[in-house]
Order: C-alpha cells, then structure tokens, then sequence
C-alpha cells in the first residue's frame, strides 16, 4: 500500500504494475485526467494545490480502510499537484485483488473519499482568462483574476 | 492585557481560495488557553477579514484530523483553515 | 471503440492511452490477470481458446451496447487468446467518460458481460500436471489429463 | 434414404472441451431441412457419443448469435457448439 504526491506527470503504468502479483486475478485503474469542458465552460488548464502532510495521511487512512472492507491485495493512490495542462493525469489509483468485483467496490471507493477527504484542491483555469477554486459545496462561486501559477 | 501565561500565538496554515483571500499561506493568532476552534475562527476572521465570506464552510484540521467547531486547541498543535477540497 | 484479440502480451498501457482524451474526466482500466490460487488449488498456467468471429462480434456489441447505456467517449476491449503464464494479463478493458461514475459502470458492465457472453474458455493448468477446461454451470468437473497447448 | 434435396451436411464448429471430446473442432451432421437445433443437437450426439455427457450444457450459435434449441437451422448457415463460456 503506498501513497505520493507528486509535482512531475504521472507513471500510472507504473503505479499500475506496482499492484501487480500472480495472487491477484483483478486490476482495476482509475485515472482522473484533465477534462476540457465542464457543462459549456472551457478549461484550459488546472492548478492543484495540497496541504501535503494531512494528504498523505488522509490517503494512507483511505487504503488502509479498503484493506478492512475489501480482501485486496495493493492498492497505490498517486496525486499530482502544481500545474496541469488539459488531458495530463491529476490521479492514479489501482487496486490489486483475487477478484473483480472487490478491485472495482475498492477502487470506486478510494477515489470517491479521496474527492471528499484529502486536502487538496484544484483551480480552473477559464479560456477567458480567469480563474477559479473549485470548493464545493460553497454557496457563492467567487471568480477571481488571479493569474493560475 | 491578559496573562501571558493564559494565551499562545498560534499560527494557521491557510490553502486555496482561504489563502488567496487572506493574502498568505500562515495566518498568525493569538488565543486564550482553551479556546476552541469556533473562537479561533473568530479570532481569523477579526485579523483577516477577507475571510469571513467564506467563513461558514471552512474546514478547520488539528494535527492532520478534521475537527469540529467545538474542538479546543490544544497547546503546540498544528492547525490548518481551507475550503472544502476538490482533489482527483 | 476496438475489440481485438490477440495471441500476443497486451499493452495495457497502450490500450488506455487509446481511450483518453481531453474530453475525458476519468479513465478507468480493468485488467485480468492469470491468478495462482482459485480456493486451495494451484495453477500454473491458463490456456484461452476463443471462437473469433463470435468473439469478436460479440465484444462490439457489448462496447455499442455501453455506449447506450453510459455517456461514454471510447471503449477498448482486448482479450487474449493461446497460453498465458502467471500474472500475464488476459484482459484489459479501458473507458474513459466526462465523470468517473460512468467509467465506473461501463468497465463493470464491459467486464461483467464478456464473462457471460463473449465465447472465450479457459482451460486450467495445475501444478498437478493435470489441466481442466472452466466451464461455468456444468454439473461437474471433468477433469482430463489432457497436456495444455 | 432421404431425398438428397430434403438433406444438408452440416459442419459444426466445436471448441473447448466439446472439441475435445469430441476429437475434431469441425463435426460433420446430415439434417433434413428445416431441422432445429435440438434436432442438430441429437445428431450430433449420435454421431459423438462422447458429447452426451456435457449435451445440457452445450450452447449453439447460428451465425454468430446464440439461438434456443427450436430455432430451425437456415441452410448455409454458421454453426457453433460450445460450452459455458470461460473468458476474462
């Protein structure tokens, strides 16, 4: 079981192959990539931001959570931050188990409580130039010229 | 002035739009012992008052656990302010 | 959307690099992998017999039949066929969609189905010497001494 | 004798261990036209006697589609026997 953040692209073969084992007969990947459009607004790129120690934490708890739903054999979380342009990988989580069904509940699982534990978050950049947080759940969305880093 | 003894400077890291708003990455203040979360809040948002739009859905985390407003700091702990993540 | 088989090693890295898109939010890959253990029994090997034609007719109406069901933006499915060794890949299955719950479902479904549907056997290898084809829902096994292919 | 136009020699693809058993991956049948596959099916099993064993569970196909036992077999058409399948 391993966690990381990372400010260079994503290997996710890599991560991928780090769950592999001749005990698994099931792999699934999720991979979280840079979505150009959201309804009709247009991204141009992201910045993720992370408050790495407590990320860490969080994702290691997340994994070690899976291993007491699930019978899985690995599982490995990678999150990128810094800046990302449109379709580069954000995340990577692969799990490891001797069937499908555990690897796909576990991987659903990891990337749903990562979305809504671990500390991070990410800042749209609009075509128009400006940009924005993603917060959810605040009432007001608050667009700022702030350029993206 | 109170009692040296009774207050301790604490210093909040901030992240994301709660750090764009308040203009730094470490937000300093000083508390009272045994002052809680919510207190603390107030005492940010009187320092940097930038925040208080978004002051209802901060999320506050005492040494890497979300805690509720009712927690109170302890002594030496590390105390992060930030809105509500959107990692992955 | 491809389907293929092959009687060589799948690049899964190459078959989600083939789904993704910026259009896509998330990517989810589902490998089978040739596993070691089925309860206390100990394979060495699997052999995969496919009827191609069929096969192949069958996983394009599974991705079309996907396709309507989720709001996909591409579906790859490759499977294996001839004699694989522990911890080689039999499967990949990738699709990438605009949300991560789709992607979810439709490799479920992809996956869920092919076992049913797509006219592929295994034939189990044992560390015994002894080899025996999978055939799901036959009232018994039949074992044979058969040497794998 | 059945009048040969009354007749069709069928070649049924076999796979998995009903090849096997069988010893071929292509068994020849005679049906009379307008035959249905369980009709195909007893054939087959007079012909192999050694598919008897696994006849309930065998599927067919007719080109490329899995078809129940009463469908009538088209001439010229594609046939398969397996069984359950296995992949993944």
């Amino acid at each position: 079981m391993t966690v990381r953040l990372t400010d260079k692209p994503i290997d996710y073969h890599l991560v991928t192959e780090s769950v592999r084992t001749p005990r698994a007969g099931a792999v699934v990947l999720f991979l979280g990539t840079v979505r150009e459009f959201t309804d009709d607004q247009q991204t141009t790129a992201l910045d993720y931001d992370a408050y790495p120690e407590m990320a860490i934490t969080k994702m290691e708890e997340l994994v070690a959570e899976a291993g007491e739903k699930w019978p899985i054999l690995n599982a490995v979380i990678e999150h990128r931050v810094g800046h990302l342009e449109l379709g580069e990988v954000c995340v990577a989580v692969a799990v490891s188990s001797p069937h499908r069904k555990e690897a796909f509940h576990a991987g659903q699982f990891l990337i749903d409580e990562l979305k809504v534990r671990v500390p991070i978050w990410k800042k749209e950049n609009w075509i128009d130039g400006q940009s924005e947080w993603v917060h959810p759940g605040e009432e007001e969305s608050v667009r700022s010229n702030t350029p993206s880093s | 002035m109170t009692d040296p003894e009774l207050t301790m400077n604490l210093t909040v890291k901030l992240f994301a739009r709660a750090r764009d708003l308040a203009g730094t990455s470490h937000a300093d203040v000083t508390l009272s012992n045994q002052q809680t979360v919510e207190e603390m809040l107030s005492q940010l948002v009187i320092h940097y008052p930038q925040l208080a739009s978004i002051r209802e859905s901060l999320l506050v985390a005492v040494n890497n656990e979300y805690v509720p407003s009712e927690t109170v700091i302890p002594a030496n702990a590390e105390v992060a302010c930030f809105p509500p993540v959107s990692g992955g």
